[in-house]
């Protein structure tokens, strides 16, 4: 089966182009809904397919069918796949959220009804590129796919083009992005000039790795993960997400929360081969990662738009996964563990079930208030009870509330930061971040669904129920959302199952039974702590939003004040990256501008005045008098004279 | 299928015999782009054949099963011109010069259907781009310095012609700075030709033959015949800081004109590189390696930065140009297989790429009557078709995977990397300046609310025959982005002979 | 007997100056002027036949008798400089009777014109001071008279004064340089003034200094001819002035006289000091070119461009004197031939639209591209020519020019300063284009009246007689390349 | 036998005499003149020439005689030529003044 995994992004990619090249006649029931559901069904089918193979033990790494993109010299690029523990993992992921999202947007795109069809060409892209991103097998395929899919979210991020902020947050995204990408790029580049192959067989191998100078190896392991600062929006080019929910929220829900956004964890654990061998890097990733969990978090407390609490959430979760890889490495290098890494993944796909369903909560919600502002919320709960119920669910889970899938993996990942503590004490620094966050992420969701649903109405709307098309992969996903932690217990366990993909990599690997699991996670007094920060922070929202009559205002004065209000001002970064960009950069362009104008084209210029004007000077000795004639010709004769006997004798030619 | 037939002199003699028939239609002026249109696609089908027959790796193939080979060369034709100073007709196509030669005769096909709603002195406009079609086709395959040379000088006429007649408000100005610039730095090339020549002295200006003794002549003398002719093409690339004719040239310049001219002129000088200066003096080449490489990054740091700065949708594109055309230098500039090879490929794809750039603001500008962005706005609302032709135009240029553009960028970034180490980040920051200022500008002139600027009720969206050129562009964009290894496999095994005089590249 | 042999080798001329003195009879005889013209047409006819079949194609070999006399030569070297004022006088010919329409006493006119070129053949064949300066005299002064032929144009006459008062001035000036050449080297044979002057420099002190007084004497005597800065300033006045089949003689072949005296009196007579006048002539070279195409851009009337074009071309040509090979010989032969094409060809085109009242300023060509095509397509294909764009003949001649700038800077044992010469000529290529283009510019770039003109017929035979050769020296100049060189060679062999 | 030196003396003085008059003197007949000085000084030196060769090298030399016979000729068609042209410059510029006549020009 697995040989035909190249199969999968081709069927949303035929649907891809069915949509946008049918006439438009023949395209039928809703403008290509049809086409884009069945594209998206069949690669879910085949993923289907070859995750099974993988569960059962096969995998292809590097020994799959190849295309040959180009030669040149003694160099072959070539293209395959590569389907491991890993890639299953994140099949799973944009298999069942690209075809609910897919689903959903049967209803939720009903109105856009001359758009509609782009959104779906796009949206079928999307998953096309994204499906090859997670089979490729080498870094330049992965490359490619990767900045497709940021094409998309450029895409998708300005489907209300009109909107020039909807306009604007898509160019900044890929701008943001690229600046990661330009890094991926060059670190690969670094790579390839050592190994001379950027297929991972030949990269992870041992004489691949050996091939890598070790100052080489931190240098493109850190330009690598630069890639994914970019693509998974970590500290410090974070900012372009929370504006990509210009977007519609199904896209949000999709790319920017569970799928593409996912990218740079996928890219930052399929490079753990290579990160194991530079710890600097690693700690570099586990440190982002931290810093990037609790800013974003902080951000999240404040945040009036629902999207937006969403998106720094999804800023703060992957901050999590990453700092999960950072530590995890840590543990594969220094105590033959997978334990961080699976973690990660573990959140990663426990997060994209969530996200996407907290997402598509918001967005039922949107659809039905046509608001993202929280403070013209309130009260939905009664009039939504679906998406009411599905939200609380996400929102449970994210929490880190037993038995919900959050809770396991943000448990895990917090257990691997703090036992990676033990062999660098930064770890248990970034572990007290982890905590905090795990405090802020429960206060926000609960804030956030408590000024959502509870309360009364704070502005005139006549909500509803949204139709089946949207509450269906809302159930579907709210029961992933509650289940998916259990997979730690199937089997040998996620663990042992995604520790596979790098098993090769440590010695440890012991795989432990579930009723091993429980009594390991419950018998941790740090479970506890972290359960209990959770439940503080639910509480804290339920005093703080619920129960009415609390005076939030206290926090608005003095040094809580001026918190605050850098909070809501993001850290000031995304007003730093504006003011860079239009205040230096182009402020710089304009000089070089005026000085390409001025000074280069002006001495060209001059050179033609010159000419011009010293034609003219001459022109003028010509005034029509031949005395005047004659005259210069004695006057030639003369200075020739006196060249040619005294000049020439002397000179040196 | 095509033995014993000069398939190269006919493909140049095509378009030709095309003008003359178009200059001599009298009052018909209007069959003019019928004309054009049909001598210019002859001549696309045959370099398509040519393409076709074209054994891909010559050295693997036995030498005398290759019709017309020589050297390297196929298709080669050899004849006494001028026998006093040893002048020869010697034309010849190898897998440099085959992108080259059929994406020059795909350009003036597809600009013949470009144009064709001109009305204003049809008969010289078609007339005038056949025959520079001759002349561009003329340079890519000439094996003889003095060949080259005429070839090189008659594109100019036309070009200078087609922008001081049908150019914009400031077409005295562009017009003549064009001819005049570009002049002055052939005639650089034309004397280092003539030194080549006699300190040469074998009394034939045949290239092959006088590459034989070039590689041999002192370091001296190469490194100076090597700046003039660097100076001579990289006029014509154009490189910072000899490039302020080209934004100049392009925003006076009729649609047409400036596909040609950023299409197939600027390739021009980057073919010249490759073809003449670097393999011929492979010493001089050695000693202004860091000259090139300087320039070359400053083209693109800088081309790239002036884009951000401007206001005319064209000018914008035209100073990307400068940026792109960097990177085929800065592939040269490495000397090695790798770098040259995606220089070569560099020039392919911007030639496909900057032709729909081109095309696009022609459409903004015939429909809309302006290019000016602050002008512009929201125009994917009017024009949705137009809107999405260009952003898949701005998006290949800017160098996105899976487009033509990317691979050459990647394997100039590598190959840069492979000789100067972490020098590549200077060059690479213009990855993120380009993507700014394309979507910066699709942003302020296709997105956005709707202009008021501008009277936008008449406004429809492409025609046909603006279309269509820009779809096949666009195919082949993809297709060669997907598939870059149908030209790769072409390019490689003649740079490989290029490259010989640098010990195996 | 002698003197038959001299006849002989001079048959040419005899019939050229028997046709100038039957013309008035033939104005006197004939209504219609256009038979003058054709008569005058029939000696140069022959005489191009004569010369084409035998430099070109090599029907058959002037029979040098001996003994000879040493005043002439008949030689290919000669034979160039012939076939470059004949053929520039057939297209001066053709064109003069629609131009000269109105004016009285046509045949002295075609007398003058027939004794002009006389004069110039006679300065190509002259091997001898004294026949030369005689050829000289006898073009200068069948010119001044020519160039004041519309004796209602104040302009004309005026131009007429101008270039006598320079023109006796400067043969003032070469014939006392001749008289001092004379008597450091006590003979009048141009060939054989260097040993002679090498044996009396060795001789007598101070020989070498009066010798060089007579070079520089000379340079500016001949300079005028050739309109080499600074002696150039009568140009533009009398080429402005001069009826515009006349200016088209003076540019295209008067020109080309001083070259062919230069060429035989420098490379072959003062070979021993070319050491004292070369680097000067390199400057003078350089001055020219760069004067003449910079006052050029800035004139509004095209016949006085057209002037400081050729003063600027003439820079171009004495090139050849401080290179002196034989390569850079040919390539100012070649360079003379091509320019009395395009260069006479341009003023043919003036002086077609001066038939059809079109002004002579270059505002006047607006439109010119819808008003006559042909014209405007011969006239930019002139003017590129001029500038040297390929594939026309002004190119090739250049090319060939300047390459031998190169050639002599790089080859072992050159004078690197030579290569000087060379970027100065492509620099002021790369200038004149753009007067140039000008011109072609207002032609079709700019909106003129819609009237179209029709061509004067006969002048539009010139003007296509110089355009064919124009274009066919560009682009298959070989076996013209050819005799060149080898014209170049007979008169580099006869250098001591 | 008068000294050649004195000849020279004598020929370049008539020669720049001739030349300052063509410079300087406004009315065109006299300039014609002063041509007609210059190229006599010229003759002067054909003359002297011929005879210093004739007893340098104990030969007769004519050709220096010879030359002085054509220029004699060719000065007198000049001359007249000249004159001509003169007449009709009045014609036209009621004139003779040479830096009268200056229409031409630039």
């Amino acid at each position: 089966m697995l040989e035909y995994a190249w199969l999968i992004p081709v069927f949303p990619f035929v649907a891809f182009l069915l949509i946008s090249l049918l006439p438009k006649r023949t395209l039928s029931w809703e403008d290509g809904a049809g086409y884009a559901i069945g594209g998206a069904a069949g690669a879910l089918i085949l993923s289907a397919l070859v995750i099974g193979d993988v569960l059962a033990g096969n995998t292809m790494v590097g020994d799959g069918p190849k295309f040959t993109w180009l030669v040149v010299a003694d160099i072959e690029v070539t293209f395959g796949i590569w389907i491991d523990q890993l890639t299953a993992i994140m099949l799973v992921v944009v298999a069942i959220v690209g075809t609910l999202v897919v689903i959903y947007s049967g209803g939720y795109m009903h109105e856009e009804a001359e758009r509609r069809r782009r959104y779906y060409a796009e949206i079928m892209l999307f998953i096309s590129v994204m499906y090859g991103l997670v089979i490729s097998d080498n870094y330049l395929q992965m490359f490619i796919f990767w900045e497709l899919v940021g094409l998309c979210s450029y895409l998708l991020i300005g489907f209300w083009y009109e909107k020039p902020s909807a306009a604007s947050a898509a160019k900044r995204a890929f701008i943001v992005t690229r600046v990661g990408d330009i890094m991926f790029m060059a670190g690969i580049i670094i790579l390839f000039k050592y190994v001379g192959s950027l297929d991972f067989a030949n990269l992870f191998g041992d004489e691949g790795v050996a091939a890598v100078p070790n100052d080489m190896m931190i240098l493109a392991t850190a330009l690598i993960f630069g890639g994914a600062i970019g693509k998974s929006a970590q500290f410090p080019l974070h900012e372009w997400l929370p504006d990509a929910m210009e977007g519609p929220t199904t896209v949000s829900a999709l790319i920017h929360a569970a799928t593409m956004v996912k990218a740079g964890v996928y890219l930052t654990a399929r490079s753990y081969p290579l990160l194991v061998q530079a710890p600097d890097t690693l700690l570099f990733v586990a440190v982002i990662g931290g810093v990037t969990a609790l800013i974003a978090a902080t951000v999240a407390l404040v945040a009036t738009d629902i999207k937006r609490v969403l998106a720094y959430s999804t800023i703060s979760q992957l901050g999590y996964m990453t700092l999960a890889l950072g530590a995890g490495g840590y543990l594969v290098v220094y105590a033959d563990s997978a334990g961080g890494y699976s973690a990660a993944l573990f959140h990663l796909m426990n997060h994209a079930f969530f996200k996407a369903l907290l997402f598509l909560c918001a967005g039922s919600v949107i659809h039905a208030v046509g608001t993202n502002d929280m403070r013209m919320m309130g009260g939905l709960g009664k009039k939504m009870k679906i998406t009411s119920l599905t939200m609380l669910v996400g929102a449970i889970a994210i929490s880190g509330v037993p038995p919900f899938s959050g809770f396991w993996s943000k448990d895990e990942v917090l257990a691997a930061v703090y036992s990676a503590g033990e062999f660098n004490s930064l770890f248990l620094l970034l572990w007290i971040m982890g905590i905090a966050t795990a405090f802020m992420t429960a206060f926000y969701m609960f804030r956030m669904w408590f000024m959502t649903f509870a309360g009364e109405p704070r502005s005139d709307y006549h909500a509803h129920e949204s139709p089946k098309l949207m509450t269906v992969p809302l159930m579907i996903l709210a029961a992933l959302a509650m289940t998916s932690g259990f997979v730690l217990f199937i089997g040998d366990g996620f663990g042992a199952f995604s520790g596979d993909s790098i098993s090769e990599l440590f010695h440890g690997g012991h795989h432990e039974s579930a009723a091993d699991i429980l009594s390991h996670i419950f018998g941790d007094p740090l479970t506890y702590v972290s359960l209990v920060l959770a439940v503080m922070g639910i509480l804290l929202a339920y005093r703080m939003y619920y129960v009415p009559g609390f005076d939030r205002s206290v926090f608005a004065r003095g040094l809580s004040g001026r918190l605050q209000k850098a909070l809501e001002n993001r850290w000031y970064i995304s007003r730093f990256y504006d003011d860079f960009a239009v205040k230096v950069v182009y402020g710089f362009s304009l000089v070089a501008d005026a000085f390409d104008r001025y000074v280069i084209d002006g001495i060209v210029n001059g050179f033609a005045f010159l000419g011009a004007r010293s034609g003219n000077v001459i022109r003028r000795t010509q005034t029509g008098n031949v005395q005047r004639y004659t005259s210069l010709i004695v006057v030639g004769l003369c200075l020739l004279l006196i060249f040619m006997l005294y000049i020439v004798p002397w000179g040196g030619w | 299928m095509m033995e014993n037939i000069p398939v190269l002199s006919l493909t140049i003699l095509l378009p030709l015999i095309g003008a003359l028939i178009s200059f001599l239609l009298g009052k018909r002026g209007h069959m003019a782009k019928w004309v054009a249109l049909i001598f210019s696609a002859a001549a696309f089908i045959l370099s398509l054949a040519l393409a076709y027959e074209f054994v891909v790796d010559p050295s693997s193939a036995a030498a005398g099963e290759i019709e017309g080979y020589s050297n390297g060369y196929q298709y080669y034709e050899s004849h006494v011109w001028i026998e006093a100073i040893g002048i020869n007709y010697i034309v010849g196509i190898d897998g440099i010069s085959l992108p080259m030669f059929v994406l020059t005769t795909l350009l003036c096909m597809l600009s013949i259907i470009f144009s064709w709603d001109t009305d204003r002195r049809p008969k010289e406009y078609f007339g005038l781009m056949l025959i520079l079609e001759v002349g561009v086709l003329g340079v890519f395959v000439s094996l003889d310095y003095f060949m080259f040379y005429v070839f090189w000088e008659i594109v100019l006429i036309p070009m200078y012609l087609m922008i001081g007649i049908w150019g914009g408000p400031r077409k005295d100005y562009a017009a003549i700075k064009f001819f005049i610039y570009t002049h002055v730095a052939s005639l650089a090339m034309l004397i280092a030709i003539m030194a080549m020549y006699f300190e040469a002295s074998l009394g034939t200006f045949s290239m092959e033959a006088i590459a034989t003794q070039s590689v041999d002549f002192s370091r001296g003398m190469q490194v100076a015949i090597f700046a003039a002719m660097f100076f001579g093409f990289g006029v014509k690339l154009p490189m910072v800081p000899f490039h302020t004719w080209l934004p100049d040239a392009h925003v006076e310049a009729p649609t047409a004109g400036s596909v040609l001219l950023a299409g197939l002129l600027l390739k021009m000088g980057g073919y010249g590189l490759i073809r003449v200066a670097i393999p011929s003096l492979p010493s001089g080449a050695e000693d202004m390696v860091v000259v090139m490489a300087v320039i070359a990054v400053a083209s693109i740091l800088y081309g790239a930065v002036l884009c951000l700065a401007q206001n005319d949708l064209k000018k914008m594109v035209a100073y990307s140009s400068i940026s792109h055309m960097g990177f085929v230098l800065l592939g040269y500039a490495t000397l090695g297989e790798l770098g040259v090879v995606a220089g070569v490929f560099q020039m392919f794809a911007h030639g496909l790429v900057t032709a729909v750039l081109f095309m696009m603001c022609g459409v903004v500008q015939h429909k809309c009557g302006t290019r000016l962005i602050d002008n512009l706005g929201g125009l994917a609302k009017k024009m949705p078709i137009a809107a999405a032709l260009m952003t898949i135009g701005f998006l290949a240029s800017l160098g996105l995977p899976g487009l033509v553009s990317f691979a050459a960028e990647f394997m100039v970034f590598a190959a840069v990397f492979f000789k100067w180490g972490l020098w590549i980040f200077l060059p690479i920051i213009a990855v993120v300046v380009t993507a700014a200022y394309y979507l910066w500008a699709l942003q302020r002139s296709m997105f956005g609310p709707m202009t008021e600027k501008i009277d936008l009720s008449h406004v429809k969206d492409v025609d046909w025959y603006e279309g269509l050129p820009v779809a096949i562009l666009i195919v082949l964009i993809a297709i060669f982005g997907v598939f870059p290894y149908l030209i790769f496999s072409r390019i490689g095994p003649a740079v490989e002979i290029a490259l010989r005089a640098f010990g195996g590249g | 007997m002698e003197i038959w042999n001299v006849l002989d080798e001079f048959l040419p001329q005899l019939l050229l100056v028997l046709f100038a003195l039957i013309m008035p009879a033939l104005d006197y005889f004939f209504k219609d002027k256009r038979v003058l013209a054709f008569a005058a047409l029939a000696p140069l006819v022959a005489y191009a036949l004569a010369l084409v079949s035998w430099t070109i194609g090599g029907y058959w070999e002037p029979a040098i008798s001996e003994p000879r006399i040493g005043l002439l030569e008949v030689n290919l070297f000669s034979g160039v400089f012939a076939l470059a004022f004949v053929a520039v006088g057939i297209i001066v010919v053709l064109s003069s009777p629609e131009f000269i329409k109105a004016e009285r006493n046509q045949g002295e006119y075609y007398a003058l014109l027939l004794l002009a070129i006389t004069g110039m053949t006679v300065v190509a064949l002259a091997t001898d001071l004294i026949v030369l300066f005689v050829g000289l005299e006898v073009a200068g002064i069948a010119s001044f008279a020519l160039s004041g032929f519309s004796k209602r144009e104040k302009r004309s006459a005026e131009a007429a004064t101008k270039y006598f008062i320079v023109g006796g001035f400067s043969s003032a000036l070469t014939l006392f340089a001749i008289s001092l050449f004379y008597g450091v080297s006590g003979t009048t044979e141009i060939a054989a003034m260097g040993p002679q002057m090498d044996a009396m420099f060795a001789d007598v002190d101070g020989t070498h200094s009066v010798a060089v007084l007579a070079t520089v004497m000379l340079i500016a005597g001949l300079g005028f001819k050739i309109a080499a800065v600074p002696f150039h300033m009568w140009a533009p006045d009398v080429y402005e002035g001069a009826p515009t089949p006349v200016s088209g003689l003076l540019a295209a072949a008067s020109k080309k006289m001083g070259f062919a005296a230069l060429f035989k009196i420098f490379l072959l007579g003062l070979v021993v000091v070319k050491a004292d006048w070369d680097v000067a002539i390199g400057i003078i070279a350089i001055l020219t070119m760069t004067v003449g195409n910079l006052v050029a851009v800035v004139q509004t009337n095209i016949k006085r461009m057209l002037a400081y074009s050729s003063i600027a071309q003439a820079g171009y040509i004495l090139m050849v004197l401080p290179i002196g090979t034989e390569y850079a010989v040919a390539g100012g032969l070649f360079h003379v031939l091509t320019h009395a094409f395009m260069k006479s060809g341009a003023f043919m085109v003036v002086a077609a639209l001066a038939v059809r009242g079109v002004g002579e300023s270059i505002d006047d060509f607006k439109g010119l591209g819808k008003r006559s095509p042909f014209l405007a397509l011969a006239m930019t294909l002139f003017l590129f020519s001029l500038a040297g764009i390929p594939p026309l003949a002004g190119f090739a001649s250049k090319f060939v020019l300047f390459s031998s700038a190169v050639d002599a800077s790089i080859a072992p044992g050159g004078q690197s300063w030579l290569l000087w010469l060379a970027v100065a000529g492509v620099l002021n290529s790369a200038l004149s284009l753009y007067y140039y283009a000008r011109v072609v510019k207002r032609m079709y770039m700019e909106k003129g009246s819609d009237e179209r003109i029709a061509i004067p017929k006969m002048t539009g035979v010139a003007i296509l007689f110089a355009l064919v050769m124009t274009i066919l020296l560009g682009v298959y100049f070989d076996a013209v390349l050819e005799l060149c060189q080898e014209a170049a060679g007979s008169l580099l062999q006869s250098v001591p | 036998m008068i000294p050649i030196e004195y000849w020279l003396v004598f020929s370049s003085l008539l020669f720049c005499i001739g030349a300052y008059g063509v410079l300087t003197r406004k009315n065109a007949i006299v300039v014609l003149m002063c041509i007609e000085i210059m190229l006599n000084s010229a003759n002067i030196n054909l003359v002297m020439f011929s005879s210093y060769h004739s007893v340098l090298h104990g030969t007769v030399d004519p050709s220096g005689q010879v030359f002085t016979l054509f220029s004699i000729a060719i000065a007198a068609a000049e001359v007249a030529v000249g004159l001509a042209i003169l007449l009709s410059v009045y014609r036209r510029y009621q004139t003779i003044e040479v830096d009268k006549i200056n229409i031409l020009r630039w």
